[in-house]
């Protein structure tokens, strides 16, 4: 019959918008699912995944030595072109040449963090940090040198 | 659901002309591009029913331009590739637009990006590039001395 | 016991004692105009916080909570921001058009504001016709939103303007039966009767199944007029972009923007004042004592609460429900809410001849 | 009722006037990116629409050309970001078909929930977008607090969340995160509860209903004939999941449903896609406790090279089938590589299927397509 299909239409509308209203109004009366993070007020207790992909550093110990043999593993591994391993050699006291970094330019502002120079370091030397607050008012200084002024390497890698 | 040989007896009956490839994983049809619009309507309302072309693309090999097309059917899902060599210099070679109405944007990529002219498309316009760039980029020897970044 | 009608009694007198009559009804004229607007300010920006607060926290969100104590200034700071912006013009549009049409949509906002009844005995202007007044200014509006279409010489505004225009002329019907359902109960079409009639019950209880159903079609109807998600089409913010104000910047948008908050005020007050008693206090049968408490509380808070009751409601619409589709707005219209309110105006009519309600 | 194709014809015999063209895009709301559509309009109704590509073209297949083999994994990731992961994982088997590098069982399994996680991820935010194209814009947030959850599992485990480039041919990157079966299972357990939330909000919504159904409708011959795939195709009937014609990994050994539906409208693929996540969950479920002990990545060589000959290989994304087809010449570089991207067949179906609808209708239709732009572009 048209007029009861047409009350059954009216009516299951209706109620189909009335159960929409009732989730939103749950959610509405109840102010402790929301879940808004306020950025710059909770960076004391921010917790990024330890593994988070924010940058390349390169870590030094406290005699301001890292492991990085300057064997440009990263600098091929790299699709973009981020890292360029500048080498140089030093000479030990024992008067035998050895190759060294002498700065390991990284270009943060090319980097895509695609995480291959980290894989490809045969001697642990760089890693990702979880830094993401990279913004800087002048682009040259996204142009970093990982290794510390006057920093070594470390005794027994090679 | 048909063997390599009855297939490979089946096309022969449609185009005499092609060659075979069985080194990659599915049976490859090298065919002439004066053949390719015959061979590929057989196929399509033939008994083979290849009526998904999912993949359609052209391969700068230096020499020639090759157009492969890769089809499979939706009821038996075998699939095949075909090929159709392109000259460099005269680049043209039927559409299949009426056949599988996916060609339409797949040759229009094409033609912008190699430069190989679809005789009968319809609308053959360019769809990703703008309407004054220069050159065919996806060829070999494109140089674009200002754009492209070498590492 | 405080009342705004003491007040504006008072002034009154003292102005007549002052100065001669016609200066007297000059001053009152400014005064008025004076409040109208500054009402119109606060109205703005109390409105345009609420719908944010309401909607972030139907969205799981905590909304503007960085200018002033829990974002209570985010508004004043966006008007700042909107008036420093430069209002752009586009090119080849009808400039005259251009600039009036956002005027318009505000004046008949302010002139809808006349009959309104805030509270006991503070009305701007008590008109006999009052109801029918209403719902014939407040048909003006799609005038303004046309010529915003059509001046702005864009396509999105273009047909942003059409579909406000067919949406508004025939939420107008059944907007208007809704009150007529009222009328019929009440006998008159001044509001200060209207509300005078809701001494022993707001109509919405006292005026049976009729009235329960003639609320909910003016609710639906109202939301469509004024341009109110899902009726949001002349927007229709992922369809048209921005609709029919595509192309307006600065204050002229901002004068849509608070066009927009206005009207709302504007028809949930007349809804609070035909179906909830306008600034009537809640009473209930022979709870004397209960009835007593109520009428402690100002006249004017009844009436300020009933009417953002009524907008929340629309707020909470907007953040649950997707757009409809044009055609589906107009079959709405005229295959839904108009038979029924037809319907229902006749139940209603039966109803008042052999008074049948409470 | 009035009938829409009547409209159409009776305008047509106008010529071009009457007509309305509105360009769509590359700023519009509703195309989600650069996407440009020119829209010829008669009143609301649509005449024809031209996709305009190409605002985000990167080249990357030409890109790909100039990149080693283990390089050029994380380029795919930029194409069709929401199911990053799966792009990856397509590249990485091409290779490892092509090498016949042994993949231990564990990255098998581990890459399986990973893909499942990336397309329930990517259909959340489908979920949600669509919802705001039709103007519900709550859904939206709903929808992304599940899928936060999801990229924090990623977070976790491949130190990013959206481009992720966990895979390497071979296996994996790293190994799993400690906590990682804890947090999907928290995560499992919080959609189980929270699905009901889009039915009553969407799903049963009477106005969402009647903007779907019945609307962009695609037979099953023109989906074959446009090479659909994913869910689009599945809406209209035709079986297409890859994960079952075509096995890959773990895909044959556990147990799961191709979601199909005959009506091809849009309301039809929206069902589809809610259907596919509840299967993905049950994916996961089966796999979650069952992760095999053992290596997470394969022995390799340093420098891989594939040798002589053309390889293609196909994986299901979120958005359907998604090819690599690499041409070797044995080098360390491809000869050229093609990316057989689902969202440009999904979209040369678009003005098919919207012609003579009302602009409201295009956004559903479009919404359904779940069109990725960079995906389309590459």
């Amino acid at each position: 019959m048209f007029l009861k299909e047409y009350i059954k239409d009216v009516y299951n509308g209706v109620s189909s918008l009335l159960k929409g209203m009732r989730k939103t109004g749950y959610y509405f009366v109840h102010p402790k699912e929301i879940i808004t993070e306020q950025y710059p007020d909770n960076r004391a207790y921010l917790n990024l995944a330890e593994r988070f992909k924010g940058e390349v550093i390169m870590p030094h110990d406290e005699n301001n030595e890292h492991t990085c043999t300057g064997c440009t593993a990263c600098e091929l591994a790299c699709p973009n072109g981020t890292i360029k391993v500048v080498t140089k050699f030093e000479v030990s006291p024992e008067g035998k040449k050895k190759k060294a970094i002498d700065t390991l330019v990284y270009r943060l502002e090319l980097c895509t963090m695609c995480n291959l120079c980290i894989v490809a370091c045969p001697s642990d030397a760089i890693k990702m940090a979880p830094n993401f607050e990279h913004s800087v008012f002048d682009r040259t200084k996204l142009t970093k040198v990982l290794n510390h002024p006057g920093s070594k390497i470390k005794e027994g890698i090679e | 659901m048909m063997t390599q040989d009855e297939i490979k007896e089946y096309i022969f009956s449609i185009a005499p002309t092609v060659s075979f490839d069985e080194t990659g994983e599915w049976l490859n049809i090298i065919v002439d591009a004066t053949q390719l619009k015959l061979l590929m309507t057989a196929l399509r309302t033939g008994k083979m029913q290849m009526d998904y072309l999912f993949c359609l693309t052209c391969v700068d090999v230096k020499t020639h331009l090759t157009m492969v097309y890769h089809l499979s059917a939706t009821t038996h899902r075998q699939s095949m590739v075909i090929k159709a060599n392109v000259s460099r210099e005269q680049h043209s070679i039927e559409t299949l637009c009426d056949i599988w109405r996916t060609a339409d944007f797949l040759e229009r990529e094409v033609f912008e990006m190699f430069g190989v002219t679809f005789l009968n498309h319809p609308d053959l316009r360019r769809l990703i590039l703008e309407d004054d760039f220069k050159g065919f980029p996806l060829l070999k020897d494109f140089e674009d001395p200002i754009n492209m970044i070498k590492l | 016991m405080y009342s705004l009608e003491g007040i504006t009694k008072s002034i009154q007198d003292w102005l007549f004692l002052k100065f001669d009559p016609t200066l007297a009804l000059a001053i009152e004229c400014v005064i008025v105009i004076l409040l109208a607007i500054s009402l119109f300010a606060i109205l703005g920006l109390v409105l345009v916080l609420m719908e944010r607060k309401v909607a972030a926290h139907i969205q799981i969100r905590l909304g503007p909570n960085r200018v002033g104590p829990g974002g209570m200034f985010q508004t004043v700071a966006d008007t700042l921001k909107l008036i420093m912006k430069e209002g752009l013009t586009p090119d080849k549009a009808d400039k005259f058009l251009f600039n009036l049409a956002p005027f318009v949509v505000m004046m008949v906002g302010m002139l809808l504001l006349a009959p309104i009844a805030f509270a006991k005995n503070f009305q701007i202007w008590d008109i006999n016709i009052g109801v029918l007044y209403i719902s014939s200014v407040s048909s003006l509006s799609v005038i303004g939103i046309l010529m915003a279409g059509w001046a702005s010489n864009n396509k999105y505004s273009l047909l942003g303007a059409m579909r406000s225009g067919a949406q508004i002329v025939s939420y107008e019907l059944s907007a208007g039966f809704a009150v007529l359902t009222i009328v019929v109960f009440t006998g008159s079409l001044q509001i200060s009767e209207i509300v005078a009639s809701q001494q022993t019950g707001w109509w919405l209880f006292k005026g049976h199944i009729p009235a329960v159903i003639s609320f909910v079609l003016y609710i639906i109807a109202v939301t469509a007029e004024t341009n109110r998600a899902p009726f949001d089409l002349a927007e229709a913010e992922s369809e048209l972009t921005a609709g029919f104000h595509t192309e307006y910047s600065g204050m002229r948008f901002a004068l849509f923007f608070l066009a927009e908050y206005i009207n709302i005020f504007i028809v949930c007050a007349i809804g609070a004042t035909l179906f909830l008693g306008g600034w009537m206090p809640l009473h209930i049968g022979q709870w004397e004592s209960f009835n007593h408490l109520m009428d402690y509380i100002p006249s004017s808070i009844w009436f300020m609460g009933k009417t953002f009751l009524l907008i929340f409601l629309i707020m909470w619409f907007r953040w649950t429900f997707p757009r409809l589709r044009v055609d589906q707005l107009l079959n709405l219209e005229w295959k839904y809410l108009l038979p029924i309110s037809l319907f229902n105006l006749l139940l209603a009519t039966v109803i008042a001849i052999f008074g049948w309600h409470f | 009722m009035y009938n829409q194709t009547e409209i159409l014809k009776d305008t047509s015999e106008l010529g071009t006037e009457g007509e309305l063209v509105i360009n769509m895009g590359p700023q519009h709301p509703a195309t989600h990116g650069v996407l440009h559509l020119v829209v010829t309009l008669n009143g609301e109704t649509i005449k024809k629409i031209e996709p305009h590509l190409g605002y985000i073209h990167r080249s990357i297949e030409k890109m790909c050309e100039s990149l080693t083999y283990r390089q050029f994994i994380y380029v795919t990731s930029r194409m069709d970001y929401l199911s990053s992961h799966i792009n990856n994982l397509g590249c990485a088997l091409l290779i490892e078909k092509g090498i016949q590098i042994e993949v231990p069982d564990r990255a098998k399994v581990i890459r399986v929930i990973l893909s499942e996680l990336t397309r329930i991820a990517s259909h959340e935010l489908w979920l949600g977008a669509m919802a705001m194209d039709l103007g519900a814009f709550t859904p939206f947030f709903y929808a992304f607090r599940e899928r936060e959850m999801i990229t924090e599992i990623m977070e976790d485990t491949c130190g990013a969340r959206l481009t992720m480039n966990y895979i390497v041919p071979g296996g994996l990157m790293y190994d799993l995160h400690p906590d990682f079966q804890k947090k999907v299972k928290a995560f499992v357990k919080q959609f189980k509860a929270k699905v009901t939330e889009y039915e009553d909000l969407v799903t049963n919504n009477i106005i969402f209903q009647s903007r779907t159904k019945g609307v962009g409708i695609l037979s099953a011959e023109d989906a074959i004939s446009f090479g659909c795939t994913g869910p689009v195709a599945r809406a209209s009937g035709v079986s297409c999941d890859i994960r079952k014609i075509y096995p890959y990994e773990v895909y044959d050994k556990v147990s799961f449903n191709e979601i199909l539906d005959t009506a091809g409208d849009s309301f039809a693929r929206y069902m589809v896609r809610v259907k596919e996540m509840n299967e993905s969950i049950h994916i996961i479920e089966q796999l979650i406790d069952n992760i095999p002990d053992g290596d997470f990545v394969g022995k390799t060589k340093n420098v891989l090279k594939l040798p002589k000959g053309e390889f293609y290989t196909r994986v299901e994304t979120a958005r359907g089938e998604f090819g690599v087809f690499i041409v070797s010449e044995g080098g360390t570089t491809p000869h050229r590589i093609k990316f057989r991207s689902p969202g440009f067949s999904n979209l040369s179906a678009l003005n098919h299927m919207a012609v003579g609808s009302k602009i409201g209708d295009l956004m559903a239709t479009m919404g359904t397509l779940d069109l990725v732009i960079p995906d389309i572009d590459r």
